[in-house]
């Protein structure tokens, strides 16, 4: 047919997702990202603190080192997509923008909502989403292929915050603060936490005596050997669960989602939960959350307000940290991609438009 | 390594970055400085950095840009794996089924062939393709054994239900549009008004189904299902776990795909290509760097470094400095063109000055814009915004009150030692010995520094450039230019 | 260290380069080749080195325990260094148990707190200072001294390095002369 | 920086006819199969092992303080071999650095404390950052920049390398060499 041939021959679209902590990057109709690398924008990371041509170099430093150390293309006159979240500030879509069409003179940059095209991988138009990336937890539920933003949750409940309950909890266990680099939490997170169960949690809480999982030897660079004990291996997670009265825990802002969707569309987005972002690769996060959340149905705040019965969980032909960026490589595959800014329009109007003025044509024309 | 990247002395590129000479480039058509950053990139050519194989960029894409030959280890994630030989003791197996019956017995009395083997090795952290169960290859350049990718086909299916989706709708819209444009048409033919249309014939002379325009239906396709989760692992709670046996996340990220959580998973990852690069000016479009296509090579097609156009400033050597004290800097400059270059150190602009020089070069570039706009539809590049020096001067420096000459690059005078004493030397010239010339300045430090302070001077240097004659006609004779360069030096710390 | 009495011991068949440092009380048992410019110094007590090591130039094999040591209290240690061990240019090991086959590869160093079996690798470069035990073929590997555990024995060209060696070096350099077999039997 | 003048005292360096300056203190094994192709400056307390196999240097080369220059073995199915090394012209190895590679190109800048293993193979025009450790096999290409991380990053056309790398390197090391004199007792 030759209209496939037209497209196939094209060069195809790159694909990027800037997180916060490891950016994916690739191309469009492939199975998975080529690279995960970690993001090296500080100003990501803390946008508030840095001025805005501080960005642009470092942005300008990145994409050089994607395009031609990574990916190894010429990034003039190709097509990029970009995955973002709808919350990214303005300030790092308009300085993306400006970096590729201005000092990398790409074809056309579009960004595509990240909670939207996650749920493309499932072959479904309906779904809650829910992104917990390494800054925050974002829920989005999108309903017949569109993003209910009015529903959106998202609270600093992410990678971080564990890392932070890591690094404090060693320290009081009398580890030295120096010798805890980023890279070093990150790693005991990796390979020695996990989730607990809802049970043993609430035991923990009650401070009952319980016996915990096994103490790890950890060696940190050949100068030292720390013990990472059972206890903080199961509980450095419950920073994604607290228990207080703000009731702002991961399983409070995904049944909160739901609660400011419409009542017929409820029952279906309980039913069909992805879960997506790189901290949710750990073990057991998916069936804390199940009974979290089942828990949550029928208590006493929830039950009458809710009458959802249980909840369930899609899993994704792809990892959960490149969810999102195979949704992108998905649908920059499809001609939608005519939707994008081109270079010629960014000249005229150099202003990136906000994704309300998005339509999510992909998964509406599926019906 | 100071001696190479020295940042002691920097340039100001055309762009307002600084950076030492070496790292900058001459544009030989707009006579000007140029940099990394303010230049456009293209990858000239692909090769892998271990065979040191050119691969030409369309096999590049076919192979995702890997080399089919060479991997890198999965454990350590930085060094190549190389392929070491064994030798196993296999019985002739060939002879075996040729002579029947009878060569049978001989096989089975033990007649052994030593045999190479090959398996893959690293030698940092001494991972090898056994430890992951791959078993040894009959050659070195054999293909190994590659790992399958579990989504693969789901993957495929959504992919292609997508496609079709869109492509679906898209010969929709082209229906209607072409309904639509029947009925505009100006000119009426004969079908139309017998009310017969190509269609219509069709299906009265029976031709009904088979003519029927093939409309591609969207694929079907299972949505995914939510399926209910597993629980946790009894064993987790109570079986210690060896960290060795974990991956760390480098590791995991060197396979994208799967990200093995354990290291019985790691595979051997075929080795990701590298790239020599050509550099270009954005406003002449003029290369300023292109290398050779072997990847072994060193030499440039093009090559205009600043180096070897722009006179080079050095510090041979500077006094203690204290603030409000005047001390003695002694600089080399090196000529490092054919040409005798006359010099002039003058002061560095003033801001208002540089603002202008800025709204000067955005017009300049403007107005060649709409000049070359209406002579070819090539879409011209554009330029990085041009920014003020981020660097403050803290000292004063005081300048040379004439202009000096340096002699042309002479590579036969490395031989002759003699050091020319040109007697009409004004004072501040310590030496000249062929293409160098040693200059003694006084610099002043600011008074509010502090001790550890840099102290930093700055100037603007005029020197004479004449171009290379060129093949072009116009160009044919030597032209000769004033040019400047704007250059800031770090002098060194305040001391007590 | 001028104070330390030197006793060396060196047994038939090793090959000791006389530009090497040894000081102290330090046997060396046969087979092994120490190259010139090493470096072996007994301070706090005796060193064994087991046969068939290789020590290269700017290594240096040291016995000294701190004072804080564990060990500083018992009289008499005797550093044993296991048979088979290969000491690379320029490593550093101040370990005070040190098993058989293992590596210690170039400016790698190996402090008194740790204690080594057999078969591991200490990397090129790796420091290894915290008190651990390291269990057999343990490789450390890296900027960051990673660990793992070897799967595949990889140290099959050392014999054959050994026979070069023990070819070539006393061709070209004065080598220190072993003692007689009786005389040493005296001694011990 | 320009390099400032290094001043040595005379009984302590040995020059040869082709302008090699070789200090007393160094061990040159089996010097018979040491060639240093003129203009080489080896500093005090270096080590080259010319008794396991050939070495050659070409001209304009340093080999500073400490620096250890070993041909590597390679294992064969019968026996092990040392293989020659050779070094091309304007090499500068730092000091502390041991030096077991198959080859090294021209215009090389080694760094201090530098562990180079069995059988690299460095290209010419490449630089090897202070503390590396490269390990064996390693082939750097050139215009490669080996960083002390572990990584390799550069190829023509970056910044990790200058580009005119060569004309640095000869530039480095001939007034390395012209700075490189003998004190006037």
């Amino acid at each position: 047919m030759p209209l496939f041939e037209t497209v196939f021959q094209e060069k195809p679209t790159i694909v990027l997702e800037i997180g916060s902590a490891y950016s994916k990057i690739g191309f469009s109709a492939e199975a998975y990202p080529r690279f995960i690398i970690s993001t090296e924008i500080e100003s990501i990371k803390d946008v508030l603190k840095s001025k805005e041509k501080n960005i642009y170099d470092q942005t300008v430093d990145f994409f050089n080192k994607i395009f031609f150390n990574y990916l190894l293309v010429s990034p003039k006159d190709r097509k990029i997509s970009i995955v973002e979240s709808v919350l990214t500030p303005t300030i790092i879509r308009e300085c993306f923008a400006k970096v590729l069409f201005q000092h990398y003179e790409v074809a056309s940059v579009i960004f595509l909502p990240l909670h939207l095209v996650s749920i493309s991988t499932l072959a479904l138009d309906t779904a809650l989403v829910v992104d917990l990336g390494y800054k925050e937890a974002v829920v989005i539920p999108v309903y017949s292929g569109v993003q209910v933003i009015n529903a959106w949750q998202a609270q600093p409940l992410a990678a971080e915050a564990v890392h932070d309950e890591i690094k404090s909890n060693l320290i009081l266990n009398g580890v030295k603060e120096e010798i805890l680099s980023e890279r070093i939490i990150e790693d005991i997170k990796v390979r020695t936490c996990f989730v607990t169960k809802m049970s043993r949690a609430l035991s923990y809480r009650n401070n009952e005596q319980l016996q915990a999982a096994p103490d790890v030897e950890y060696p940190i660079e050949g100068s030292d050997v720390i013990k990472i004990p059972g206890l903080l291996r199961e509980m450095a997670f419950e920073a994604l669960f607290p228990e207080d009265n703000d009731f702002m825990g991961l399983p409070y802002i995904i049944i909160d989602a739901i609660l400011k969707c419409p009542v017929d569309a409820r029952k279906e987005l309980a039913e069909n939960i992805l879960l997506i972002g790189g901290t949710s690769s750990v073990l057991g996060i998916k069936v804390r959350l199940r009974d979290e959340l089942r828990k949550l149905l029928k208590s006493d705040i929830y039950k009458d307000r809710l009458y959802i019965d249980d909840v369930k969980f899609h899993s994704a032909p792809a990892k959960p940290n490149f969810t999102a960026w195979l949704g992108g490589s998905i649908y920059s595959h499809t001609d939608l991609i005519s939707n994008s800014i081109t270079r010629e329009s960014y000249f005229k109007h150099p202003r990136i438009p906000d994704w309300t003025t998005y339509d999510s044509s992909i998964t509406r024309s599926q019906g | 390594m100071e001696y190479l990247l020295s940042k002691n002395v920097e340039y100001v590129c055309e762009c307002g970055l600084l950076k030492p000479l070496t790292n900058l480039y001459f544009c030989r058509h707009c006579l000007n400085l140029r940099c990394f950053f303010c230049c456009h990139h293209e990858v000239d050519s692909h090769f892998c950095r271990n065979c040191l194989e050119n691969i030409p960029s369309g096999e590049a894409k076919l192979r995702k840009n890997k080399c089919n030959t060479c991997f890198d280890c999965p454990s350590c994630t930085l060094s190549a794996l190389s392929a070491r030989a064994t030798t196993i003791q296999v019985p002739m197996t060939k002879e075996v089924k040729e002579g029947g019956e009878g060569s049978e017995i001989e096989a089975s009395s033990g007649k052994m062939v030593s045999k190479k083997m090959y398996y893959l090795a690293c030698l940092a952290c001494r991972f090898s393709s056994r430890d992951v169960g791959i078993s040894d290859q009959p050659s070195q350049n054999f293909f190994w054994p590659e790992q399958e990718y579990m989504h693969a086909i789901r993957f495929n299916t959504i992919l292609n239900h997508y496609y079709s989706v869109v492509l679906h709708d898209k010969q929709l819209k082209q229906e209607e549009r072409r309904r639509r444009s029947t009925k505009q048409s100006k000119f009426p033919n004969m079908t139309d008004r017998t009310g017969l249309n190509v269609s219509a014939i069709r299906r009265q002379m029976g031709f009904d189904k088979s003519a029927a325009k093939p409309k591609s239906k969207p694929t079907a396709i299972a949505p995914s299902i939510a399926e209910d989760v597993d629980d946790l692992p009894e064993e987790i709670f109570t079986q210690p776990i060896n960290l060795k046996n974990i991956t760390t996340i480098q590791q995991r990220f060197t396979q994208p795909a799967n990200q093995p959580e354990s290291v019985k998973h790691l595979y051997p990852q075929h080795k990701n290509l590298s790239i020599k690069r050509s550099i270009r000016c954005r406003h002449c479009e003029h290369n300023v760097i292109k290398p050779e296509y072997n990847p072994t090579s060193i030499k440039y097609r093009i090559q205009q470094f600043a180096s070897s156009h722009v006179p080079e400033v050095r510090i041979i050597k500077c006094d203690q400095l204290v603030p409000n004290k005047s001390a003695l800097i002694t600089l080399k400059i090196t000529n490092p063109t054919m040409n005798d270059m006359i010099i002039t150190i003058m002061d560095l602009p003033t801001e208002e000055e540089e603002k202008m020089m800025i709204e000067e070069m955005r017009k300049n570039f403007e107005k060649n814009l709409s000049v070359s706009n209406k002579s070819s539809l090539m879409r011209p590049s554009l330029i990085e915004d041009s920014r003020i020096v981020s660097c403050k001067i803290t000292a004063k420096l005081e300048l040379p009150d004439s202009s000096f000459v340096i002699n042309q690059r002479d590579d036969s005078a490395e031989f002759d030692d003699d050091v020319q004493s040109d007697k009409k030397d004004p004072k501040f010239i310590l030496w000249r010995k062929a293409n160098k010339i040693a200059i003694q300045l006084s610099i002043t430090p600011n008074g509010e520094l502090k001790v550890n302070d840099d102290v930093k001077i700055g100037f603007s240097m005029n020197f004479t450039y004449s171009s290379v004659p060129s093949s072009t006609p116009e160009k044919k004779e030597t032209q000769r230019y004033a040019l400047c360069a704007r250059i800031y030096i770090n002098a060194g710390k305040i001391v007590q | 260290m001028s104070k330390l009495e030197n006793k060396i011991k060196v047994m038939p068949k090793a090959v000791v380069c006389e530009d090497s440092t040894i000081k102290g009380d330090v046997t060396i048992c046969s087979g092994s080749v120490i190259h010139p410019s090493a470096q072996i110094i007994a301070e706090s007590g005796p060193i064994i080195i087991g046969e068939n090591c290789i020590i290269e130039e700017y290594a240096k094999i040291i016995h000294r325990i701190p004072p804080d040591h564990k060990l500083a209290q018992e009289k008499n240690h005797v550093l044993v260094i296991g048979a088979n061990n290969l000491f690379e240019v320029g490593s550093t090991v101040e370990a005070l148990k040190i098993g058989e086959k293992n590596i210690f590869e170039c400016k790698s160093y190996v402090s008194s707190n740790v204690t080594i079996s057999s078969g591991c690798v200490i990397g090129a470069g790796c420091h290894v200072v915290g008190e651990q035990h390291l269990p057999e073929n343990t490789v450390i590997f890296g900027k960051n001294c990673q660990q793992r555990e070897a799967l595949d024995k990889v140290s099959g060209s050392h014999m054959l390095q050994l026979d070069f060696l023990r070819k070539v070096l006393p061709n070209y350099h004065h080598l220190r002369k072993p003692c007689d077999i009786k005389k040493a039997a005296n001694l011990s | 920086m320009e390099i400032c003048d290094m001043y040595y005292n005379k009984d302590e360096f040995v020059e040869t006819a082709s302008g090699n300056k070789v200090n007393r203190q160094t061990v040159l094994c089996g010097s018979q199969n040491i060639v240093l192709h003129g203009k080489v400056i080896v500093d005090k307390g270096a080590i080259i092992r010319g008794d396991l196999a050939n070495v050659r240097t070409g001209r304009y080369c340093v080999i500073s303080k400490n620096a250890v220059v070993r041909p590597p073995f390679k294992q064969f199915s019968k026996g092990v071999a040392f293989f020659p090394l050779h070094i091309g012209d304007h090499v500068y190895i730092g000091e502390n650095s041991v030096v077991s590679a198959a080859s090294i190109g021209s215009y090389v800048y080694i760094g201090k404390n530098v562990v180079i293993g069995r059988r690299c193979v460095i290209k010419d025009c490449t630089i090897i950052e202070d503390n590396s450790v490269l390990p064996p096999e390693t082939t750097l290409a050139s215009f490669m920049k080996f960083n002390n991380d572990g990584t390799i990053e550069g190829g023509q056309g970056t910044e990790s390398v200058p580009a005119a790398m060569q004309d640095l390197m000869v530039d480095f090391t001939k007034s390395y060499y012209d700075h490189f004199l003998m004190a006037k007792s």
